[in-house]
């Protein structure tokens, strides 16, 4: 089956991350497709390129990436939801008169709309809220 | 079907009474996280409305050391089983 | 609720957060609004702490922050006219229909997972 | 005396049980934010243990459009009142 | 709860949220320790889910997490030796003192505001 | 009195930034003085420079600068909990392997210990959460 995943909850703070990525290869696993993952409310600092977390503890970026890389997952973050919490990508930096951005490839800036295309497409739409 | 998921635990968070009202005599509801707090004897009281159809994520009761404190009633699933539940289910809904 | 209601749809949000402390409920209506300018039969369902959404006399905060009055009227401009609330969460808060910016139907017990079951997809915020 | 500050509402969260359980017969209790639900005269019997020492923002209770639905037994405070509340206590505990 | 303990210290963490599936938990124990390093003398309550932090038999989360039983065996290192509880909380879930990693003192109704008015400062997490 | 507030909250998703701004300015139109905004748990997210929030909306960033830059209010950041956010100032970054950064002054990346101590100097500290 086609599967997407919304995630809501920033990464470490609360467990929604973590839920959705074991969820995750979970359905790969089984044979199932990830189409995307889409990034809601706090669940956008997922895309930060700058996190850097303590090397004993899962590094969450990394695993969103390899979703990506290994399974064809597109990662969608919510635009609006992310320029206002600072996840911007070079284009939107520009745009906004920041040097430096935060958010690079295989995560994309997107709008809303790619989570309602999202949810006609697939089989299943499953929720990680924080 | 619909599979609920529900990861707030009663103890704490009254999230649980949306989600039972939302649910049809078919409907299954999955307690992760924080959420399988609820799956305890002490706790499973809250769900008793729909016993036979509530079920929890393995790895989040190990992860806090309550497997051998949940409740006989409840059917405990490892991730696979999950997955399984979203296939059996028309879709799912979330509560937090 | 009469049988004969059709609660079927393409999206069903549930909004379950009061407006001003979290941005819970303006992202809930944010998702309605590009759901129906995407061409989405949307319904809303106003429940605990969410029917608070509803009820007249809101403003913006102390520093300005907008809230989300304004975003309901702009529900009928995109066509959201299914606006249901949970009856149990409003009489929680001793408010009544005359309180309320916009109308919206009770649901009673047995209706709701009927709404739910009627969309293909439901998002809860 | 103490000034607790409780942000979340009884309608949906426990929190305020807690708050309730660490407060003596002269702690105040200051309910801002989605906290002021509890104000309302609806839920007010949640508090009815601490009469007299609940207090609600008013900046908080308006911007919900709910000044005219508090509860007579609350004193309504302006932020500045907040201000003067942890003046007048020997320390502030948050609950949420 | 004899009236002679001595409910007094520099700084109380109340600690009550469960562990794996928030972030608190671990904050208010790294707060804790912290403190006791930079000699406060500190004591921690564990209250409603949070007594769930000083269960037996807990483990890493699947990703391998690495939870916070282990940041317990700690707390005796820093000195952090004044543990309490909410027995209200331990009842809540079915459990007693056979199924603690620790021994805390249990707290009576009247106690726990004795134990906040003690210590100079009280953090929540 | 000296005044300090933690502020535990991600801006725009909780009203905690807001409310915390909001009890600071009633706190020196009093004359007291706020010797420090400690930022912990999610609010970290407070310190990015790079947040570019709708025009019609709180600058929540910038309110914090003027904060500090008109009544030398500091504000202070919890470095374990911003290193795993991707909140990395440019000295950070660099120890890291990362090209850019998300934190500059007025905000400082410091130790948990700074909160003790700031619960230690001033004569109250009040707790703001999400």
């Amino acid at each position: 089956m086609r599967y997407g995943l919304l995630v809501e909850g920033a990464p470490y703070s609360s467990q929604a991350s973590h839920s959705a990525l074991r969820f995750a290869s979970a359905l790969v696993a089984r044979g199932h497709r990830v189409e995307s993952v889409f990034f809601y409310h706090d669940g956008v600092y997922n895309a930060s390129r700058l996190a850097a977390p303590p090397q004993d503890e899962p590094h969450l970026y990394d695993a969103w990436r390899s979703l990506s890389a290994e399974h064809g997952t597109q990662l969608q973050v919510c635009i609006a939801a992310a320029l206002r919490r600072g996840l911007l990508d070079a284009r939107e930096a520009d745009r906004h008169g920041k040097t430096g951005h935060s958010v690079e490839s295989p995560f994309e800036l997107t709008g809303l709309g790619q989570l309602i295309d999202l949810g006609r497409e697939v089989d299943r739409l499953v929720t990680f809220a924080p | 079907m619909i599979l609920h998921i529900l990861n707030r635990p009663p103890s704490s968070s009254l999230a649980y009474r949306d989600a039972l009202a939302a649910m049809d005599a078919t409907d299954r509801l999955l307690l992760i996280e924080d959420g399988v707090l609820g799956a305890l004897t002490a706790q499973i009281r809250h769900f008793q409305a729909i016993e036979g159809r509530l079920f929890a994520l393995r790895e989040d009761l190990s992860a806090r050391g309550l497997e051998g404190q949940c409740d006989a009633s409840v059917q405990v699933i490892d991730v696979d089983g999950f997955v399984t539940l979203t296939e059996e289910a028309d879709k799912t809904v979330s509560w937090f | 609720m009469s049988s004969t209601v059709d609660f079927s749809g393409d999206l069903l949000v549930i909004l379950r957060h009061a407006p001003h402390g979290s941005s819970w409920l303006r992202e809930g209506l944010d998702t309605a609004l590009v759901a129906a300018a995407f061409g989405q039969t949307v319904s809303l369902l106003f429940q605990s702490d969410g029917v608070l959404a509803l009820t007249k006399g809101q403003g913006a905060g102390p520093l300005g922050q907008k809230g989300t009055a304004a975003t309901l009227d702009m529900l009928a401009m995109y066509d959201i006219e299914s606006l249901y609330l949970d009856p149990e969460a409003l009489e929680r808060f001793g408010l009544g229909e005359q309180d309320l910016l916009l109308p919206a139907v009770a649901l009673d017990a047995a209706s709701l997972p009927r709404l739910i079951a009627g969309h293909r997809l439901v998002l809860t915020f």
